[in-house]
Formats: C-alpha cells, structure tokens, sequence
C-alpha cells in the first residue's frame, strides 16, 4: 500500500518512545545490579562476612518470588495478595521430597514446578473471574487456605515447622547446599527469572497483558481472550515464586507454614511496590532494600518499625513510581 | 550507581561490626508484638544472672547479645546466623518459642556453637533429634501437661473437656495430658491461634457437663478467654486445670478473674528455697514485676554457663570439656533439684500450682501439691546419645 | 454474498423493560448503515447486543453467513467484527504504532509467544502502518498515544478496528468530540472505506449520517421505525415524529 | 449439639458479627466512596481502644473514657487525612496500600512503646456488668447484648443517612461520580476529609466496644482487619447493607463452623484425623466462603455501586 522504506524513515524505531529508551537504561542498571549481586561474595570477603552474604541471599530468592510477582501487578494489573503461598508450596514439597527420601534436585524441582503449577492453574481459574480489589482478596483466601492447611501438616511439624537434615543433590553434586554453591544457584535462577520475565513482557503475550492492564475492553475487543493471557502469566508467576520457595527451603533449611502467611504476601507487594512497578529492577531493589534495611535498623533498636514504617510512607508520597524510578532519575541527572 | 555503591558500603559497615570480648552470649528472644512481655522476661532473669556475677559468667568478661526473633522464624534464622557469624558467640540463648527454636537449630548446632534453651522444648529435640551441642534449662513441652494429666487422675475427675490453640504445641499438649489421664474425655477443641471470642467454645463447655477444664492459652489467649470464663459462671461448676495460662506474665492482667484457678510447672515464685526467694526479690526490686517461670529457667540458664565456663578455666576451646561441664550442671538450681538427663533435658520436679493474691494486693501462683518427683520426659528413650 | 451482517429479530429485555424489540436490519458490502434515534432510544443496547458485550434473549446476529450470537466478544472480533467506542478506549501508554499492532497481532497467529520481542516484528509493523496510512495518520506512529488529540484518538480507534481486515465495522459514534473540520475529514475517510468494508453507523451528528449512509435506520423505543434511503427517511412521518423538534437536515 | 446449644451459638455469632461490622461499616465507605484502600482502618481500631483504656484510667468513667476516646480518635483520622492521605487520592491504590502499611508499622510499635507489650483489659461500663442466665450453668454478660443492641442501632442510623439524607446523597454520588459533586459546587475533598474521619471515629468506636470483650493488645487489629476486608468484599464494596449481612453471615459461619466443623468431620474420617482436620477447615471456612460467593458473584453480594 505504502512504500515502506518511507514509513520506515518516519518511525526508525519501530514506534520507538520515551519509554523505549528507558526500558534500554533500565537494562544495564538491571545487569549492574546483578553484577554487583555476582561480586558479593569477594565484596562480602572484605566487609560485612558470611553473614551479610546471607542476607543478600535471602533477599535474592525474595528477589525472584517478587520479580515474578512483578509480571502479575506491573505489567497485568493483578494484585495477588496470596502470591507467598507459592513460596510456601514450593518449600514444602521440597521439605516433604526430602523427608520422603528424595534427594535429587531434579525431580523435587520437577514436583514444585508440578504442584505449584497445578495450584496456580486451579485457584487462578477461580480468582481471574473476579478483578480489582474482588481479585486481590480472592487471592488472599487461597493464601490463607493454603497456609491454614500446612500448618495442619502434623506429620511435618504441623506450624512448628521442619528442620531438613539433608540437602537436594544435583547428579551428585551439592549445588543446593547452603554457602557458595546456593549462592551462585540462586545467582543463576535470580539472573534467569529478571531475563525470562523481561522477555515475557516484551513480547507478544507480554504485550497482550501489558494492554490488558490499561484496559481489558479494549483488549477484548481486538480479539484476544484476556483471562486465558491472564491465567498464563499467573501460573508462569506461580512457578518462579515454586521455585524461589524452593531455593528457601535450601536456604533455611527448614519449613514452616509462615512462609505462606498474608504477612508475607503483604511484603512480597511492598517490595514490587516499593521498588517500582513493571520494572523488574524495582522488584529486585525492592527485596535487597526491605531485607537490608529491616536488617540494619533492627541493629540500632527493637523498635525499628518506628523508623521503618514512616519511610514507606515518604516513599509512597514522595518517590513516585519506586527505588527504580529514583535511580532512574538519579542515573539521568549525571 | 555511585551513591548506590556508597549506601551499599555503609550498610555493609553498619551490619558488620564485631568487637573481641571474653565470652560473648547470644540471646535470641521475641520482643515484638504482644508476647514480648515472655521475651523481656527471659532477656531481664539472663541480665540478673550477669548482674549477680559481676559481669562474668565464669570469670570471664560477658558481653550479651540481645535479638528480636520477631516471632517469625525466618527472621530469627537470619539473626541467629549474624550472632554465629558475625558476632562470633560462644552460646546461643533462646528461645521463646518451638517454630522459631526449630528455625535456628541446625546452624547453630551444626556450627559447634552451644545452643540453651530457657523455654521452648519441642519432642523431637528431646527424642531423636537431640544433639550434643544442644541443651535445655526448662522442660519437655509435654511435662507440664503430664503434671495436670496425673494429677487429674489422681483426683478421681471423671470427665475433662479440652481446649487448646490448633497449633503443635496445642496438640503436644493433649497428647501430654492424655498420657497420664485415662478418663472420659467429653470434648477436644482447638481453636484458631490468637482467638479472641471464646464464647462459642464457653458455650459448648457448659453443654458438656465435663467435671473439669483442661486448658492451654498462652499470652493474650489467657489473658481473654480466663475473663470470658469467669463471666460465663462455669468457674463455680469446672475445676479450671491449665498450663501457661494463669502464669506470672498473665496474671496481671487477669487479676482475681484467675483466682483459685490451677496451673502446672516446675517453679513457682512464692517457693520456699532460699536461693528463690532471694531472686524473686531482687527481681522484682530491679524490673518492678514479679518473675515467672521464664525468667527463672533464663537466670538457671546463665548460672549454667556460669558454672560450665568455670569448671573448663575459661577454656572454651575445648568442645568436648566444655560438653561435660555444662551435663553436669554443677551450678544450685532457682527450683531446687536438677540434673541433666542423657538428652540434655533437665531431670527435676513438677507441681500443681494455684492463683493467690499475695499481701500487697498482687497476684502470684504458690505450689499446690508436688505431682512428680524427678520427672523424666517421656521421648529420652529416643535420644541416640 | 449480498448481507455481511444481519441483526434477526433481536429481543433483548432488562427486567420487565424492553430495550430491543425484534429489531432486523442488514448490511450490504460497500454500504454504510446509519442507526440513529434519540436518547434513550436502545441504540447503546444495540450495539452491545451485535458486539457480544450482551446476549439477546431472542434472535440471532449473522456475519457473513455465520450465526455469532453466542460467541464472547473477542470471538467476534475474529471472526471478523471491528468496532469502536464512543468513549475513547486506547491503550495510552503504548504507541500509535503499537497499539495498531496489537490489533493486528489478535490476527496474526498465536499470541501464546513468550520470547522474541513483539515491537520488532517486522510483519505486525508494517501492516500496522498500512492501516495507519489508510485512515491518515501515519505520521503520528511513533508517538506515544496519550499525547494524540481528541480527533486523533478516534482515528486511531479506527485504525485499529481496520487492521484485522473485518468483514465488517460497528461504529459507535465515531464523530462525537470532533470540530467540524475534523469531522468532515472523518466523513471522507470513511466514505472510501466503507467501499472496502461496509459500515454499520450509530451517529449523532446527522450531517455526517446523511453525507455518508446509503440506509438510514431510525431507532424509538427499541424498534425500527423506519428504514430507508437518507431521502426516504428525512421524508418519513414517524422518523420525523421520533424526532420531534429536531429538524432533520 | 442440643437445640439450646444451637440457639447461644447463633446469639454468639450474631454478636461476633455485629462486631465485625462495625470495623467493616467505616472501611466500606471509606473503600467505596473514595475509592481508597486504607488499610490503617485496623489500627484506627486500636488506637480507639487504646485511647479509651487511657482516658478510662484518668476518669475512671467509662462513657467519659469512651467519648473522650472518641473525640481524639477523630482527630488522629483527621491528621492522618490531612498529612498523608489527602495527598494520595488521586494516587495508584498501591501507593495507598505502601502507604498505610507503612502506617500500620509505626502505629502498632507505638502503641507497643508507650502501653507496653502485654495484654491489658478494660472493664465493662458499671451499668452494664450484670449477667443474665441463660442456662443452668451459664451466664451471659449484658455487656454483649447491648453490643449488639448497639450494633444494630449504628447500622440503622449509617442506613438512614446514607439513603436518605444529603449528605447520604452526596456520599452515594461522590462515589460513583466525583467529577459531577465537584461541577455541583460541592467540595469533593472536603467531603472525603468529613468520610474519613468519619470512618476512622466508626473503627475506634469499633474498638473501644470490643476492648471490653477482646481485650487489648499491640497490633489487635491487624487480623480483624483482614475479615473486616472480607466482610465488605462479601457484601459488596461500599454497601452498607451488604457489609451488615455479610458481617452477620460470617459471624455465624465462623462460630457455627469452630463448633460444627470437628463433629462434621467425625462423620467422614476417623477421630484424630478429625481433630485434625475439623478446626483447619474451621479456619478456612470464612475464606472458602467468600471465594465461593465471587466465584458466583465476582462482585459480592450487594455490587449496586453507589447505592446504600
């Protein structure tokens, strides 16, 4: 119809944006982001110790369960308050295989993916029929029923809990096992989950979610399906956050029925919140910073939550669109 | 991307400091939320311990390391790991509580560091997870219940209504009681943690027409559902058997609406030991509230470092010594008598013990009958050590 | 083929309120269909009713020789039905570009593609951009779509109603909100498109209507009352009457 | 269970229903006027217990305490609107939701800071402290009637302003159409600051009539808040109506389900998986509940936006 190279020379981007560029900014924070995670333990070798580099492991498998969470509230508009209940499913199963006698890494990774999976399908079936405010406290009642049922786990410690005595194996290897090996593991599946949903966002079915988050009519309308999009990406969160609770279970070496509480949902929210929505780099900055800081300021008082909860209420007010946003605009100014 | 490696750098300064001391302990107790008043029980009977030793638990200059575990067990791992990593300690105290103790467990024994609880003691650490570096100042979850199951027994009560939290050490509980007591049970009821309205349970309990109550609300649970009892009128009609739940952290709270009501455990402020009755009172003359049980197994805790640091020199180098210094326990116990048994639980006495109102107008409990004599907990036989 | 669309006796009640009363209309290929009537005449019922928002409690929508009255409205929009809406419903954060594209995407194969970035397909773009230049505003691809004008907007609604080549297109008042320069321009666009694709048209603004419709079907109280060339309407008693004090052009 | 039984338990939980709705009634208005998600509602709870134990050990008079209560539980909503909320109106709900989060934080550890950690209780109102006998053997305290009683009669009275007076008039319609009251020449923001002072005053109300029953602790309404959010998401936001059937309905689901739920199990599964299994459903029960009801009614119960 029209000569191309023409059009072309009009939209040289491809319908390049503000945005676009930004997205291009936010690809190399994200990267050296996790290049300074990667360095942590020579960094940590120097100052802090083992025992910093603990911390940053728990907030790296944080990390994942919240960038997935990410793919649900930045880019589909889906508010899951019950998102920590895959946390907890995937600790479990990897808790109960171990109790069990099974030790590779691969079938228990194959479990969680299973059973998480499985959840996410059945309860987002159910919870995508509602949305907004509906959705966020359907998704809570799956949390907390699923939180109520593995605290009644008796043979497991019931809500005291489990200790594992063993840790998963891959081929014989101990890459699961807490210390440098979990941590280059968790550095992997951190890296792969930031560049997985990346990709998820950009492309087709990303774009399909991200249109659907401004306004499902219109998405309708242009022949697409929304709930079925919708339905994906919440099993697809489901089973980064199955395999995060996984990497807990190695972490902690323990399981216990809290991991699925609404608390921790709550948290794993404030953290995509806090962060920035729809930028994977918010979730990541968000974890490190809620679990970092929780940590730093419970060493000055008990009473940290005094200090804690007005600065998320400045941030709120004053740091709109999250740390990322603020770094962004930080990385800008320079 | 500077400032960020800045910030970075001052957090990592600020959660990595360490200083050398002599002997450093780690406490590892809740201090958030409602069931802070049991932490702050065991962090000030830990702190009297130092006090009364001059600040040398076995000659050694003690620096103490208080955490908040938050109740939430990850949060007490990640702690836990800054006190054995960080602050490197030569003991770990705590905790309050079994789904937290659980969560600290393995690294802290895995660590070589020894690990002594004031308070939580869950079977399995008792039974077939016991462990060497792991030792108890208090008591096997389950004794206490024994104490009341036995005592029902022995009292010829006919039929017992239970009500507990539904939560394992809700259900330990049960169990513990069921052991000794082989009559009617008319109901078993476990309620959500944390309840508040106890009405519909009160409801079912006056339906029963069960002789007697067995119950075990800690904290706050107590505190409510000891009112909501004593306004249903079924206190004149039920013998009120229980455990942690008209203890010394309640009782201010509950008054006289506990009156009369019975509880069970290993100590009791008002006992006639010297040793008790000088710390009862210094407590209260420091910290202003009367002591309960927690803080008693807390201030044991301390002398049984106490004495063990002593017996190896100061030598805490020596794993094995210091092991066999620390099972002997050589140290004259807050309750009386005490031994170690092979799990590292304390072999001693259990008693009934009942709501008074001291003389100024305070409420305390005062030993009622003893029940056992050198009580032993029933999963030692487990422990492979 | 000579109906792309038939509305077949549709019956559609809220309550005890009927709203559309056995209303038949067709549309023919290269013709535009005008729907007008006063407010509160069922129009918005009407359309919600072709376009599967609502189900009819009785009669059927036909496109193209196939019964779609049971299909969600994304099944409609596949099988061929574009339509826009009064109010402007356009994804703003997105491109011009790309929000054609995304159109053209619900076309074009399975959107169940997780990888591979969809803002470089080459074969959604240039289609997108076709559609773009067909209703004049490929010069506005590249900029984000909340910064479009109001004018704009409602090209770019058609744009993305186009792209997907229906059998078929069900406008919503596609002039209301335009200047009149605006809505001339409009006016002619449309009237070589509907050559290609014929036009089913809920319209206000009766000056466009009578321009652009080859049929004119005059809605009251949920029925058809008159049906017709623009002449025969405008000359329609009853037309008239449903129209009273308005003075049709 | 004997029909006598049956019948105190359908009191108790219509009692524990009257209760959740009167935390619920401000929250749903809050939620479906303003469209705003607070959730400090469960510690604007607290705070009004709080206060009311204060004033109550200055005066020792517990209507004074509870007045007194409620005039600063007023005014802390107010100050709250007036330094936090009003700035994040127009905001992303999930601002909102850090937002109040962050508030929920510091006011529970406040709260810890200044009356302690422990349980404290407040005795019920002199006039109120007698008993009925319900059965042989048990007592009800008139207190928890004449909680209902007053439940009922706030339900009734919001009822009645919402439909029927102009403020009623402009609640309704500044929650379906904000722009409009503001083209009437009403201010739109004043009228959210009256709403959500308001319902702050409501939860502290809530409060200090549970602080008898329930006793008081730091963070007390943290848990309460999440069945109050599910007591409105049942009856649909911003439905006074719905929020009392609801609340009524998952008083009664609750306390029905906690005696029931075990003997119900008996019948399938053997004694002990019984006990265990019949109180974790009995916990789950208000939640399959209201998953079921937006599994049929993805909007709840009364989903007329707007209307009373």
């Amino acid at each position: 119809m029209t000569d191309r190279s023409v059009t072309q020379d009009r939209a040289p981007q491809g319908g390049a944006t503000p945005a676009r560029r930004f997205g291009d900014a936010g690809l190399l924070a994200g990267l050296a982001i996790l290049l300074v995670l990667a360095l942590m333990p020579q960094i940590t070798a120097v100052a802090g110790g083992s025992y910093v580099l603990n911390l940053v492991m728990k907030a790296m498998i944080l990390a994942i369960a919240a960038i997935s969470l990410d793919l649900l509230i930045g880019y589909s508009g889906l508010v899951s308050f019950g998102h920590a209940a895959f946390l907890g499913l995937g600790s479990y199963v990897t808790g109960i295989a171990l109790t069990e006698g099974i030790y590779g890494a691969l079938p228990i990774l194959g479990l969680v993916l299973l059973i998480c999976g499985g959840f996410a399908l059945v309860t987002g079936a159910i919870s995508l029929r509602t949305s907004g405010v509906y959705f966020i406290m359907i998704t809570l009642a799956f949390g907390q029923m699923l939180f109520f049922a593995l605290s009644s786990l008796s043979s497991y410690g019931g809500d005291d809990g489990l200790t594992l005595w063993d840790t998963p194996d891959l081929f014989g290897a101990y890459v699961f096992q807490t210390g440098s090996g979990l941590f280059y593991s968790t550095l992997v599946v951190l890296a792969l989950t930031w560049l997985a949903v990346g990709r998820i966002a950009g492309s087709r079915f990303g774009r399909v979610l991200r249109a659907g988050k401004e306004s499902p009519l219109r998405v309708g309308v242009v022949g697409f399906d929304l709930y079925r999009f919708r339905l994906a990406a919440y099993v697809i969160a489901g089973l980064f956050a199955g395999v995060a609770g996984f990497l807990m279970a190695c972490h902690t070496e323990f399981i216990n029925p809290s991991t699925a509480s609404w608390q921790n949902s709550g948290t794993l929210i404030v953290m995509v919140i806090l962060g920035g929505m729809g930028t994977r780099n918010g979730a990541l900055l968000g974890a490190l910073f809620v679990v970092l800081i929780e940590e730093a300021l419970s060493r000055y008082t008990v009473d940290w939550k005094l200090i804690f909860g007005p600065m998320l209420v400045l941030i709120a007010l004053f740091a709109k669109g999250g740390l990322a946003n603020l770094l962004a605009r930080v990385g800008g100014g320079r | 991307m500077k400032k960020l490696a800045c910030a970075l750098g001052a957090l990592l300064m600020a959660t990595g400091m360490a200083s050398a001391e002599d002997l450093k302990i780690g406490l590892v107790v809740t201090l958030s939320g409602p069931p802070a008043v049991l932490g702050k029980q065991i962090e000030d009977g830990f702190k009297l311990a130092i006090d009364d030793k001059d600040g040398k638990l076995g000659g050694l200059d003690t620096e103490l390391f208080v955490v908040d575990s938050e109740l939430k067990p990850d949060v007490a791992l990640t702690r836990v790991k800054g006190l054995l990593e960080r602050d490197q300690v030569d003991f770990v105290v705590g905790t309050v509580f079994s789904n937290v103790l659980g969560a600290i467990f393995k690294p802290v024994t895995r660590s070589e560091t020894f690990l002594i609880s004031p308070n939580a003691g869950p079977s399995t650490l008792a039974g077939r997870n016991c462990n060497p570096y792991f030792f108890s100042t208090s008591y096997q979850n389950n004794q206490n219940f024994e104490t009341l199951g036995k005592h029902a027994k022995e009292q010829g009560i006919k039929s017992v209504f239970m009500m507990t939290p539904n939560y394992q050490a809700g259900r330990d509980a049960v169990e513990g009681f069921k052991k000794y007591y082989d009559g009617e049970i008319t109901n078993e009821v476990y309620t959500p943690l944390g309840h508040q309205d106890f009405s519909a349970e009160i409801a079912q309990m006056s339906d029963s027409g069960a002789e007697a109550l067995f119950t075990f609300m800690p904290g706050g649970m107590g505190v409510r559902f000891v009112k909501q009892f004593r306004e249903s009128g079924l206190a004149d009609k039920m013998t009120f058997l229980s455990a942690f739940t008209v203890d010394e952290a309640t009782l201010p709270a509950q008054k006289e609406a506990a009156l009369g009501f019975f509880g069970a455990t290993n100590w009791a402020p008002s006992m006639d030991l010297p040793q008790s009755k000088k710390f009862v009172a210094d407590f209260e003359a420091k910290y202003g509230y009367i002591p309960g049980g927690f803080a008693m197994q807390a201030y044991d805790a301390a002398l049984l470092i106490d004495s063990a640091v002593r017996a190896v020199g100061g030598d805490l180098s020596d794993k094995e010594a210091l092991r066999k210094a620390l099972e002997a326990a050589d140290f004259e116990s807050l309750r009386g008598d005490f031994a170690f048994n092979n799990n590292h639980f304390p072999i001693q006495d259990f008693y009934l013990l009942r709501v008074d109102q001291r003389d100024d107008g305070k409420f305390w409990t005062v030993v009622d009958k003893k029940v056992f004599d050198d009580h032993t907990d029933s999963f030692a036989a487990e422990c492979k050590m | 083929m000579s109906v792309v669309l038939a509305l077949d006796g549709l019956v559609k009640s809220f309550g005890s309120l009927l709203v559309t009363d056995n209303v038949t209309l067709d549309l023919k290929p290269g013709e535009c269909h005008a729907l007008i009537g006063p407010n509160g005449a069922g129009k918005t019922t009407l359309i919600n009713l072709v376009s599967g928002t609502l189900a009819p409690d009785r009669g059927k929508v036909v496109l193209a020789d196939a019964d779609i009255s049971r299909l969600t409205p994304p099944q409609r929009a596949l099988a061929g039905l574009g339509r826009t809406f009064q109010i402007t419903t356009v994804i703003r954060s997105f491109s011009v570009l790309e929000n054609v594209a995304l159109a053209a995407q619900a076309k074009d194969g399975s959107s169940f593609r997780f990888f591979g970035t969809a803002r470089n397909e080459d074969a959604l773009n240039s289609r997108a951009r076709a559609a773009l230049e067909t209703i004049g505003l490929g010069h506005r691809a590249a900029v984000r779509s909340a910064d479009l004008s109001h004018g704009e907007h409602r090209l770019l609604e058609l744009a993305m109603a186009i792209v997907g080549a229906p059998k078929a297109l069900l406008l919503d008042e596609p002039m209301a909100g335009l200047g009149k320069g605006e809505s001339a321009a409009l006016t002619e666009t449309l009237k070589t498109l509907k050559t290609q694709i014929p036009i089913l048209l809920v319209e206000h603004d009766m000056e466009a209507v009578f321009k652009l419709a080859d049929r004119i079907s005059v809605l009251a109280y949920g029925k058809v009352i008159a049906t017709g060339t623009p002449e025969a309407v405008r000359a329609d008693e009853d037309a008239r009457a449903a129209y009273l004090g308005t003075k049709l052009p | 269970m004997s029909s006598t039984l049956f019948l105190i338990q359908l009191l108790n939980g219509a009692q524990y229903g009257v209760l959740l709705f009167l935390i619920a009634a401000g929250l749903t208005l809050v939620f479906g006027v303003m469209g705003f998600i607070n959730l400090a509602h469960g510690v604007q709870y607290m705070i009004g217990a709080y206060l009311t134990f204060m004033y109550f050990g200055v005066t020792g008079n517990f209507l004074t305490a509870l007045l007194l209560g409620l005039v600063t539980a007023l005014c802390l909503g107010l100050a709250l609107e007036a330094l936090v909320f009003r700035h994040l109106y127009d905001r992303d709900h999930l601002d909102q939701v850090l937002a109040t989060f962050g508030i929920i934080l510091f006011v529970n550890e406040a709260v810890k800071v200044i009356w302690g950690p422990g349980t404290l209780t407040l005795p019920a109102p002199e006039f109120l402290s007698a008993s009925l006998q319900l059965t042989d053997n048990l007592l009800y305290p008139v207190y928890r009637l004449a909680l209902i009683v007053v439940g009922v009669l706030v339900a009734a009275g919001l009822y009645l302003v919402v439909t029927r007076t102009r403020v009623g008039m402009l609640i309704r319609a500044g929650a379906s159409n904000a722009d409009m009251v503001s083209a009437l020449g009403i201010n739109i923001r004043r009228l959210f600051m009256i709403v959500f002072g308001f319902g702050a005053m409501l939860a502290g109300f809530a409060g200090a009539l549970a602080a008898p029953v329930f006793t008081l602790e730091p963070g007390m309404g943290d848990n309460l808040l999440i069945v109050a959010f599910v007591v409105i998401i049942i009856g649909g936001i911003g439905s006074i109506r719905g929020a009392f059937i609801a609340a009524i309905l998952v008083g009664l689901i609750d306390t029905l389900g906690r005696s029931l739920a075990t003997d119900a199990m008996n019948l399938i599964f053997d004694a002990s998986a019984a006990n265990q299994i019949g109180p974790s459903i009995a916990s789950m029960l208000i939640y399959i509940f209201m998953a079921a009801v937006l599994f049929f009614r993805p909007q709840g119960l009364f989903p007329a936006k707007g209307s009373a």
